[in-house]
């Protein structure tokens, strides 16, 4: 489709829905809060409206649509459309949440029950499930950090956080907000974090450690249990971030390796829809120690009915409206219930085994690589540097080629320490026959490369638009980040 | 059976695909996961439904014991609001598509990218500002962000705050602006508006609601920001769009930053599950750079007239510089600004006026009508409400108790003698005339 | 995409759900009635099962895409989405038809109230819902004219049926097989039905008229009522095809003209969708003395509440199993009420007013013609006549490269009464701006034809598939209904 | 307001519109109408409700006077069936483009003509027939075609059908059947199945169900089979195709033409809307030539390896002949057809024969259970059943009405004493046993 921006669509009049006339007496707004112009909306009728995003629908390849690996560590598998059914249902959709206790009960009851599902997973004590998002849970996991070193007269002293440059951009960033400053554990030649680095690090101001694990390389680190070790040894606090649990689902948990916290994406390893960026969920697990400091309110179950507990005077409070977003968490909830304690293993087992597999087909096309050896559990970053070499196309250009061929393909957060890197995640969704497919794209990108690199840079030639020249999209005389914007810089 | 949610679980793909790997088992794959940290025995969860009608019905048990409000007549808002969800919204928003997916590049997804542009776009017509984020996660997150990039912009580390605000949102803002923020509350006076305050050279912004927490409007926000802007401080306003087809946009006033929660415009209230929030500014470079969240611009492509999208100043963002970035930006909300942007357009200029329109004249008839019931005292009647007004009922537990026995939620409880009441375009006249009048009857 | 046929896909040993076991003793079936092997089903998981299908309707051209204005005499209409939720509701969707009267009084209520607005749209005295489509409606309503002639001893008298070239081949069809002769009247100089023709066909053995009006070249006949006199002056019945009734609701009824039945399609003037053909839904109305022949059961109301009642002894009896196509029913009863009577009327004038729109646009382009003048209410059928002669290209040619722009394109049925034909019917759902970009892709497809005919004969160059050669479909040796029958004839 | 539905009803469009097209009103297009013919007045019909959330609430009223059969405990089937309903299934049938698809041609809707092909193959597989047809209407319509078919391609007029036919159907074909084609009815032994009968030179078919209206398998069918071939007549059998992943296809039994509701297939009860027809035969011209309905198949493209579709043997259908085509044929249930599909593919083999035996089994199970409740008799408990039975229980109507207090609806209504009681794989063991307990509990 060649689909117009919907402001050009718009013709004066036009009405898309309408609205209940009031019936009782109007009020005549003061001239101070009174709006003079009206809106520049667009003017459609329901049908123009419908077509415009029914086209743009098939403009965006979803999981649905896609042989989704290409999008590593973001765990993208089937959300079950069975799931989406009981969260459209009025009885979730139609529930606001403050209603009285008693007429909530189902919904209590999924929460807790769900709570007790992840404390299980993780082998941690409870579970908030409050955090909007993965980064969120991160953010909340530091709150309930600062606000323990806090409660023992140690918050000024412990100004430290520790991370490490293949865990999620997010454990730095939100270690740094919330006022810490943040050291990064580069890799060693192993591909691991760099224990040497560890000890260096760690010592009195240390507040906590933040790691991913296996991380977003794909390789888990052995020694993870050193690491939490060192960390307990001066006093600080080690957060585990399972964005990428899908590999080790009944395999290992937090709990085992020591961990202190932990934090899951509901949207990601449980199944949850990616939506488009959002709304996600994320869960943050704490062990007995931390309980005290879970945002409020937590859903508490007296052997007879379900009830919110507001009563925590150590809670970090609200992160959030209300107790979490709930589809997500009755989605996860149900997909759980479908697999149980084997399904999960299989989902672990196979994720494993498919990335494995995708990876012995993308180590066979010439000029793909994968630093520090084989080893992996649920993803690889790969490197497209011998590639780059022999003909100059960046990892970029290969992915903006493979979107020609209906796929998703992701390099990687900046910084590049992977040269000219790509990221692929096959989770357990997908067949042999896709996995197949898509290394065959692959492959053939990179034949093209080697023969024709020009045109590999040219690329896309099956997409919506063309090649995108972005250098206005940071240059402010010229940016514009809204329609508004764009008519006044570039058609007035 | 192999589970239909695993492909290939199937024993002899999996077989196969072992063999082309030449591995013996999966269990070589997890070689670095040392004995000690193993878990040894299965989880110890519940066991597993996997015939998928046996899970329609475990669910639909669980679900069968809430009472929503379809079947109770609600009128709790509160900052969750029970406004209509049009058919079209859900339509788009549970197309396959754009339900599963995620952060695909500009090619891939053009779709997407111009569907939370068109979002973007209509919100900046709505508040009358040119830079709008993709959203972040609720309304609470907008204002904690916009008051970090207030005081990151004005250098400055204390924020007046309304004490019209909602208490939860409050408890928000304190744990997010700690350690470095420091909060002030601006009191309420009798008509439910901020009260007068001063402001020094520590002020980084000035942050009102609008409406606020007790559904009044400001109208002396012009003022307010005059006086603000006078110490060089930013007016910070949390919006409620849902209004601003009749308010006039906080921008229109003196506002710098605006922001708030985009639940109202498409969005079913969903336990608490339908918020993203929405912050925005004029397009001043060094306002922009304090925007953690992801901005989508249009940009050109080698085809003349084609547009194509991609991400405005992202060398600002957590995913660009980890730590360096603003704040941090995740998965948040895309899908809900979609559906606002489907919502705005299904509404139009005529649509939202309307809409407006009837909310203020409904919320004044429920306000008229239970202040008349002896015992019930509305707070701030002479204020300009829009959707909400509180009310002094004695006991509030004890009257909400009785009226759930109506079947009715009547209203948020602020504290042991007060309640928050919602009137939106759902309400119509008979619904408030239910609410009066079993108000009337239990405490006859 | 490049979707393979779904046995393609499959892989032994893969499910896409679960079914519950039985929980209880097995059954041992005998010999006799055991399948043997088990059926050649694909295996898939449930992703792949999704996904096969969601490309496939990504590849389906519906309303809620494209600018539907090119399948004339369907009457491609916008089909609220608001209606949809209805039927899916499960007080709708999970409703058994022999539930006890006292537990399905809404959906009685909707039917009930639905008979009395098209009761009120034709002017006749009572309508049935219960037949499947348009034409169930009209071999409902020939059920009916036998029923009534056999019931006054004139069953084996009045053999005949009289229709029109113009009218649906369903009447024809339909008259046949209830065992007339039928007659059909050709169309004079000016298009309308030979009144002459009429005049010399009708006699002791006329049962009935069967006719549309307007036909489905969109001419309305004027002399209508002079036809249905002349048919009741022998003692026929007329009966009235108002599958085209867009547009003229509100402004004339079968009971103006005289008429003693008709029939609609709620699939067609009342919204509902098309469903890639059905299930749709018909409705019979009658006049006062043909009630007793109605099928049953009618839905009633005393008052208090609302029952069937089957105890009708002249009924034709059932025509299909139930009471109708509920979800239709439902739907357009929603889409009535969210219009009124005024709205109604403004369906059928806007309709008209686009019709005629579009048809101005249509006849600027050279090589366009409609036959008989430009009287057209709200579709026309239109001829390439001149455009063939000139270029060689066939209106089915022209209907094939449409499709590489993305719309529709009909020619008409069989047999080709207008050369060259097409026929659209813009209905009132498209905008101005949608019926100027339909027209000027036809005028760029027929400047296209002018310039380079063999390049618009090879189309389709845009579509999923490539121009099909349709030879093999008329041969027993080699045409292929299914699957099963490709592989035998042609794979092994 | 201009209404959303009729975008060119917006006064300033329409006399944009009149005037290039050079009219002065509207009313000049009707100029052919004569004043005779016009109604004069608005239709007389209830004021429109033109907001969509008063739509709604006004259409919540009306459904919430209907108890569906997940808040009752329904044992109803007797042709219309409550088994599950993937939701894969809901989700393709609700995509927009197949929802509002319609006639077009094999360049626009390729994957229309490609997910209707691939159901008529599913079927095809599951029947062990090579034609199977694009879904007529329902099942009725199906049976009526079916036995048409077998008169004209024998050129008889007689046709002999089971007595375990429900009412509605025997009906339906009394009146579709008429004129030309005379039914003999084959009466039903003590076990359920058909009794012996004589077949003569003017049989065109013998008709059997499949399982029949009592829920019996027919276990016979092979040597009817022969009876009917042995005198030139078909065999016609109307078949469940949800009991075929047990039972086994009647072509392998010697039927000629099967046919049957697809119901079963995916699609909910939905008060009886939920009906498509099907019909298949082997692949023989002569009997290809009697189908009325379309029939999709692949057809190579200019490009090789490529499928592209197409109708077979169109020049049979009304479409192209007119009154001189089989029957007629026109939109029927295609949809219906596609979801069928879905569900077959979802099912795969496996999953229809575990159906199947959790069917038979549970029926059995209820049987006994039912059986043994003093004052109930089963009938023909000797016979093989798939998912339903009759019960005699004394006064039938008493019975339905004391159980409908339990909220369960226990069976249909065959006649004054007999109740058909339908059990599938939704009716859990508890769900019977609550049956039977409630049971015994009005009749105690």
């Amino acid at each position: 489709w060649d689909e117009p921006i919907i402001f050009e669509l718009s013709s004066p009049g036009r009405r898309g829905i309408g609205v209940p006339e009031a019936g009782v007496p109007a009020v005549e707004l003061p001239a101070a809060v009174r709006r003079q112009a009206p809106p520049a909306l667009p003017e459609m009728s329901q049908l123009h409206v419908l077509r415009h995003y029914v086209r743009l629908s098939q403009e965006t390849l979803g999981v649905d649509v896609n042989i989704a690996v290409g999008q590593g560590t973001c765990t993208m598998k089937y959300s079950p459309k069975v799931n989406d059914r009981f969260v459209s249902d009025t009885r979730i959709a139609e529930l606001h949440p403050a209603q009285p206790e008693d007429s909530v009960q189902g919904v209590l009851e999924i929460y807790w029950r769900m709570e007790r599902m992840l404390a299980e997973i993780s082998g941690l004590h409870r579970v908030s499930l409050q955090p909007n998002s993965g980064s969120a849970a991160i953010y909340t996991n530091i709150a309930m950090i600062r606000a323990y070193h806090a409660s023992r007269g140690e918050g000024e002293q412990r100004d430290q956080v520790i991370t490490t440059m293949f865990s999620h951009p997010s454990n730095a960033a939100c270690a740094k907000l919330a006022g810490y400053e943040v050291i990064t554990l580069m890799p060693d030649a192993e591909g691991h974090p760099d224990i040497e680095a560890l000890r260096a690090a760690v010592g009195p101001r240390t507040a906590a450690l933040m790691i991913t694990n296996p991380e977003d390389t794909g390789i888990y680190n052995p020694r993870i249990a050193e690491f939490v070790e060192l960390v307990h040894g001066v006093g600080g606090l080690a957060c585990y971030d399972q964005a990428n649990a899908n590999g080790i689902l009944g395999i290992t948990r937090a709990a085992e390796a020591g961990f202190d916290l932990c934090h899951f994406n509901l949207h990601k390893t449980f199944s949850t829809p990616h939506m488009c960026g959002g709304p996600a969920a994320g869960a943050s697990g704490v062990a007995e120690k931390l309980v005290p400091f879970l945002p409020g309110p937590t859903v508490e179950f007296d052997g007879e009915r379900y009830f919110l507990d507001a009563d925590r005077p150590q809670s970090i409070g609200k992160v959030r409206p209300y107790l979490g977003v709930t589809q997500n968490v009755v989605r996860a909830y149900a997909w759980i219930m479908a697999l149980g304690a084997e399904g999960l293993r299989q989902v672990a087992e196979t994720a494993v085994l498919n990335n494995n597999y995708l990876q012995h087909k993308i180590l066979q096309i010439r000029g793909a690589s994968a630093p520090w050896g084989r080893r992996r559990l649920e993803q690889v970053r790969y490197s497209w540097e011998e590639l780059y070499e022999e003909t100059g196309v960046h990892s970029e250009d290969i992915g903006v080629r493979a979107a020609d061929f209906g796929v998703h393909y992701w390099t990687s957060h900046h910084p590049y320490l992977v040269p000219e890197p790509f990221t692929l995640e096959p989770t357990e969704s997908y067949s042999k026959e896709d996995l197949d497919e898509y290394a065959a794209i692959l492959a053939h990108v990179a034949e093209e490369a080697r023969t024709d690199p020009e045109f590999v840079k040219g690329a896309p030639y099956n997409s919506t638009v063309h090649k995108i020249d972005p250098t206005c999209l940071d240059d402010p005389e010229q940016w514009a980040p809204t329609w508004r914007a764009y008519v006044r810089k570039h058609l007035s | 059976m192999t589970h239909p949610y695993i492909p290939n679980a199937e024993p002899a793909v999996r077989a196969e695909m072992l063999a082309a790997i030449g591995v013996e088992s999966v269990e070589d794959f997890y070689a670095d996961i040392p004995a000690a940290l193993r878990l040894n025995r299965p989880l110890d969860l519940p066991a597993p439904i996997t015939s998928e009608h046996e899970l329609v019905r475990h669910m639909g048990a669980l679900l069968g014991r809430n009472t929503d409000t379809t079947e109770a007549l609600s009128f709790l808002g509160g900052g969750c609001y029970p406004h209509h969800v049009p058919a079209v919204c859900d339509e788009v928003n549970s197309r396959g598509e754009f339900l599963t997916a995620y952060a695909g590049e500009p090619y891939e997804d053009h779709g997407r990218f111009q569907a939370i542009f068109e979002y973007v776009s209509m919100m900046a017509e709505l508040l009358e500002m040119d830079v709008v984020n993709v959203p972040t996660y609720d309304g609470f997150q907008a204002s904690g962000t916009a008051l970090r990039m207030a005081a990151r912009y004005t250098g400055r580390r204390t924020v007046l705050v309304t004490a019209a605000i909602g208490a939860d949102k409050l408890s928000k803002l304190h744990d997010f602006l700690a350690p470095d923020i420091e909060i002030t509350m601006i009191p309420v006076t009798e008509t439910g508006e901020a009260a007068a305050f001063t402001v020094d050279d520590t002020v980084a912004a000035v942050y009102l609601e609008y409406p606020n927490a007790y559904g009044v409007v400001e109208t002396r926000m012009a003022e307010i920001a005059e006086l603000a802007h006078a110490r060089g401080a930013l007016l910070v306003v949390s919006a409620d769009p849902i209004a601003l087809g009749v308010l006039a946009p906080p921008a229109t006033l003196g506002a710098d930053i605006v922001c708030g929660d985009i639940q109202s415009l498409g969005m079913h209230q969903s336990y608490g599950g339908g918020h993203a929030g929405y912050i925005a500014t004029r397009d001043e470079p060094r306002l922009v750079a304090e925007f953690p969240s992801r901005l989508f611009g249009i940009a050109p492509t080698a085809v003349p007239g084609e547009y194509g999208f991609g991400d405005v100043f992202y060398d600002r963002t957590s995913f660009a510089l980890r730590e360096e970035g603003k704040e941090w930006v995740g998965t948040a909300a895309s899908l809900w600004g979609i559906t606002a942007g489907v919502y705005l357009a299904l509404m139009g200029p005529e649509g939202m006026r309307e809409l407006g329109e009837t909310v203020l004249a409904r919320t004044r008839y429920a306000m008229d009508e239970l202040g008349a019931v002896p015992g019930v005292r509305v707070l701030h009647p002479e204020g300009v409400h829009f959707r909400e007004f509180a009310v002094e009922v004695g006991d509030a537990d004890a009257l909400l108790t009785a009226l759930r026995a109506h079947d009715i939620f009547a209203g948020v409880r602020l504290d042991a003698g007060t309640l928050l009441v919602c009137v939106t375009e759902r309400h119509s006249k008979d619904d408030i005339d239910t609410l009066v009048r079993a108000v009337r009857e239990v405490r006859g």
